[in-house]
């Protein structure tokens, strides 16, 4: 990770210095040893600050949304895709951006990295295969796969799918056997069990909109829970205004979605409303074919019509 | 003052006792760690727990909470008239409370209960709230109570003081209403040696806080100079303006008042707000003062530790608990912050 | 919404010209008999805290 | 409680079921009433707020015609 880290730098600083972007966004250290903040470079001396590691969990396609200036931006697999619905969604120019991309190997589950430590957590240091986590007193290695974010394990596309540079050599895709494994367990349930299985996955909601705010995707000026004019969801902590919040914001990035985590990661109830998106995944990859994000002149899966859409769900 | 010494294995009895006079609110541990909520009869307090994802402002200010209720129904009785929410007047008790989340419902009193105006809904919550508090022994790496004006033992906010000390508990009642809970759970008098058990814990947890803030310049800059410092949007590029800090915190006090109403039948109740929200500050007219994502984080911080710093002179509002710190989905850290604010120099 | 555990048969979706008046009446029937069978919706109902409801 | 007629909202294409249904009325057909119809320009204007919103204030079902 240290070689992302520094070819990050490199980049940066070059294309700074060029001018050929006014900002580079990236990621710098953060203050908890297991976490990485979102950071914006503005110089050359700035870009001595980023970093990339396992504790990344940003997706930060989600800073540069109606910018206007010539931005420079990591991004990882899932991170890049984002980018193209951002570009193809009219919401920032391919011109304008300078792309560094970064083979991802996955990022580290902040709760598996906390439920480890022994203490304090000062460091979470990633050679792409081990994790040492050390801390006050402690030091533990762990597999890297031991402790993958989930979305990291059925990851599609670990590389960027567009990019001026890459910050390292290209990293073999995953194969997976059982991309939506969880779905389907869901799938399998009767409608009152999935009923109930959801009001629990969301009883502990405090509507903080972390996850919307953490997404890419969600970008609307105003999100349809802020609308007062008509009114569409109660503001207070009823649990079918809550349901109605995670069923809608789902319905919105169906078909845009890249499963990258940063939802998830930045719940502070560790809620798994992953659940909901990655149905929607699996609905566009069985029913039409389409993954988001994976071509620049590909418009998303609900955003076209095909005659031989399947719609036998119409009468 | 009342000492008190508790058998681990006596506790749950205790609390099954008091719970015929008192309704209690407490940590229970559930699948993801321990929450603070009202306890449903039978249920006992865990003591043994090390902190609480949410704050326990709960106990005082809930997430939501209804007002009064109308109905526009003219064949209904008392049509037009608003109506006041039914209250339970059973004393009620927070127990297992942390010390600095108590000195955390000393501010939300601030706000609540001024000399002018005592907000009825918070007043008939805290006056009939026992704090029963939970000294910690471990403070989380997080932790900068010490440096908050409070600490893991801090007792000037609570009503009983308890610490785990082995095999038991002790502590002591420092009220009044100390004393009532103490007595109706039948807590065992503790004889002379809790005091100076206390002592030793008090200084080892204290001893184990590591992280610290200071804002002794910050009291002497003005609002302008801290205002326009040059390093917000710095600091806070990074914050998606989540309302995690501000439901996390124990002393966050905003909220909305909302309508909701089905046919003709309404109530009106007030959320909990988060300034970290694009409609918390927008005008009717459409100008929002805190357009940028960056200025909503500034107002938060600069709330926190300045405006009320200058307004009551009473220290910052924040008891240093560390929920936003470890809970920041993009590590905003208030620690951090605070010391940007202290160190800045504005330059004249 | 069938995914969340909402029963199948609460929302319906057609196709009908506007010359084809029996093609309406016919699937109106379809609906209100499988909703009939149904039973009221209880899962996705907001529950006001207002009096009659509590 | 006699026997139990359901709510069911629906949300009618101006152009294609509104006007079926129109003709519907017009001809004579029969129909059973539960429906409560909203008209909307075209089935393009349907948002899946709306259908959460009729479910949220009690409808028993919902149905989106073009």
């Amino acid at each position: 990770m240290d070689a992302y880290t520094d070819k990050i730098k490199e980049i940066s600083k070059k294309i700074l210095s060029e001018g050929k972007v006014d900002v580079v966004i990236g990621f710098r250290k953060g203050t908890l040893g297991y976490m990485s903040e979102p950071y914006m470079a503005k110089s050359e001396k700035e870009a001595e600050n980023l970093v990339f590691d396992c504790n990344c969990r940003m997706n930060l396609v989600n800073y540069v949304t109606n910018r206007k200036d010539k931005v420079g931006i990591v991004v990882k697999g899932c991170d890049s895709r984002n980018l193209v619905t951002h570009i193809i969604e009219n919401k920032i120019k391919r011109e304008q951006l300078y792309i560094i991309g970064v083979p991802c190997t996955g990022l580290a589950d902040k709760k598996a990295l906390l439920d480890l430590a022994e203490g304090e957590i000062t460091s979470v240091e990633d050679d792409n295969e081990t994790i040492t986590i050390k801390g006050d007193g402690f030091e533990k290695k762990v597999a890297k796969s031991d402790v993958l974010q989930s979305n990291c394990k059925t990851c599609i596309k670990r590389n960027p799918v567009i990019f001026d540079e890459l910050a390292g050599p290209e990293v073999a895709e995953l194969e997976i056997s059982d991309r939506f494994a969880d779905v389907d367990e869901v799938e399998k349930m009767s409608a009152d069990e999935r009923w109930n299985f959801f009001g629990e996955l969301l009883s502990e909601c405090t509507r903080c909109y972390a996850c919307r705010n953490a997404c890419p995707l969600c970008y609307c000026p105003t999100c349809f829970v802020d609308e007062s004019r008509p009114q569409w969801v109660g503001k207070s902590d009823n649990e079918t205004d809550v349901l109605t919040y995670h069923f809608l914001r789902a319905f919105h990035d169906a078909g845009r979605c890249t499963d990258c985590g940063a939802c998830e990661a930045a719940c502070p109830m560790d809620i798994k409303m992953r659940y909901f998106t990655r149905k929607t995944i699996k609905d566009c990859v069985e029913k039409y074919g389409s993954e988001a994000g994976m071509e620049l002149d590909k418009r998303p899966a609900l955003d076209q019509y095909k005659i031989n859409d399947p719609n036998e769900f119409i009468k | 003052m009342k000492m008190i010494s508790i058998k681990k294995s006596d506790w749950a009895g205790a609390m099954e006792k008091v719970q015929k006079s008192y309704r209690l609110a407490g940590p229970v541990k559930e699948k993801k760690g321990h929450t603070f909520r009202e306890l449903k009869d039978g249920e006992t307090p865990d003591l043994e727990y090390s902190e609480t994802r949410m704050s326990v402002k709960e106990v005082v200010l809930p997430q939501s909470e209804v007002m009064f209720s109308y109905s526009l129904d003219e064949n209904k009785e008392g049509h037009h008239i608003l109506e006041e929410v039914p209250f339970d007047e059973t004393p009620r008790a927070a127990v297992g409370i942390r010390p600095y989340d108590a000195k955390a419902v000393e501010i939300l009193k601030k706000n609540f209960m001024t000399e002018d105006y005592k907000d009825p809904y918070f007043e008939r919550r805290y006056e009939n709230l026992t704090l029963v508090g939970m000294a910690e022994n471990n403070p989380s790496p997080v932790n900068f109570s010490t440096s908050c004006g409070t600490g893991p033992f801090d007792e000037s906010c609570l009503d009983i003081i308890l610490a785990d000390a082995g095999d038991s508990y002790i502590g002591k009642a420092l009220t009044e209403k100390g004393e009532k809970f103490a007595a109706a759970a039948g807590f065992a008098e503790g004889d002379s040696g809790v005091e100076a058990k206390l002592a030793e814990l008090k200084e080892q947890a204290e001893g184990k806080i590591k992280s610290k803030v200071s804002f002794d310049k910050i009291e002497k800059m003005t609002i302008l100079d801290l205002y326009e410092a040059p390093f917000w949007e710095e600091a806070a590029f990074a914050c998606i303006n989540c309302g995690t800090c501000t439901y996390a915190c124990p002393t966050c006090w905003c909220f909305d008042i909302q309508d909701e109403v089905k046919g003709k039948d309404g109530v009106r109740m007030r959320n909990w707000d988060t300034c970290m929200s694009e409609v918390y500050s927008v005008h009717t007219t459409g100008h929002d003062p805190r357009h940028e994502a960056w200025q909503r984080t500034r107002n938060r911080f600069m709330h926190k530790l300045k405006y009320y710093l200058d307004k009551y002179e009473d220290g910052i509002m924040c008891v240093g608990c560390g929920r936003c710190v470890s809970q920041c989905p993009v590590n905003i850290d208030i620690r951090k912050v605070c010391q940007q604010m202290n160190d800045y120099e504005p330059s004249k | 919404m069938e995914f969340v555990g909402l029963e199948e048969d609460r929302l319906h979706f057609s196709w009908i010209s506007s010359a084809e008046a029996v093609k309406f009446a016919d699937v109106a029937k379809q609906v209100a008999e499988k909703v009939k069978v149904l039973g009221p919706n209880k899962k996705f109902v907001k529950r006001y805290p207002t009096k009659d409801t509590e | 409680m006699s026997e139990y007629e359901p709510k069911i909202v629906s949300f009618l294409c101006n152009w294609c079921s509104y006007g079926a249904a129109d003709l519907a009325g017009v001809s004579r057909f029969q129909y059973p009433d539960n429906f409560r119809v909203i008209r909307i320009p075209c089935t393009g204007r349907m948002s899946p707020k709306f259908f959460l919103s009729a479910l949220r204030e009690g409808a028993d079902a919902v149905w989106v015609s073009g």
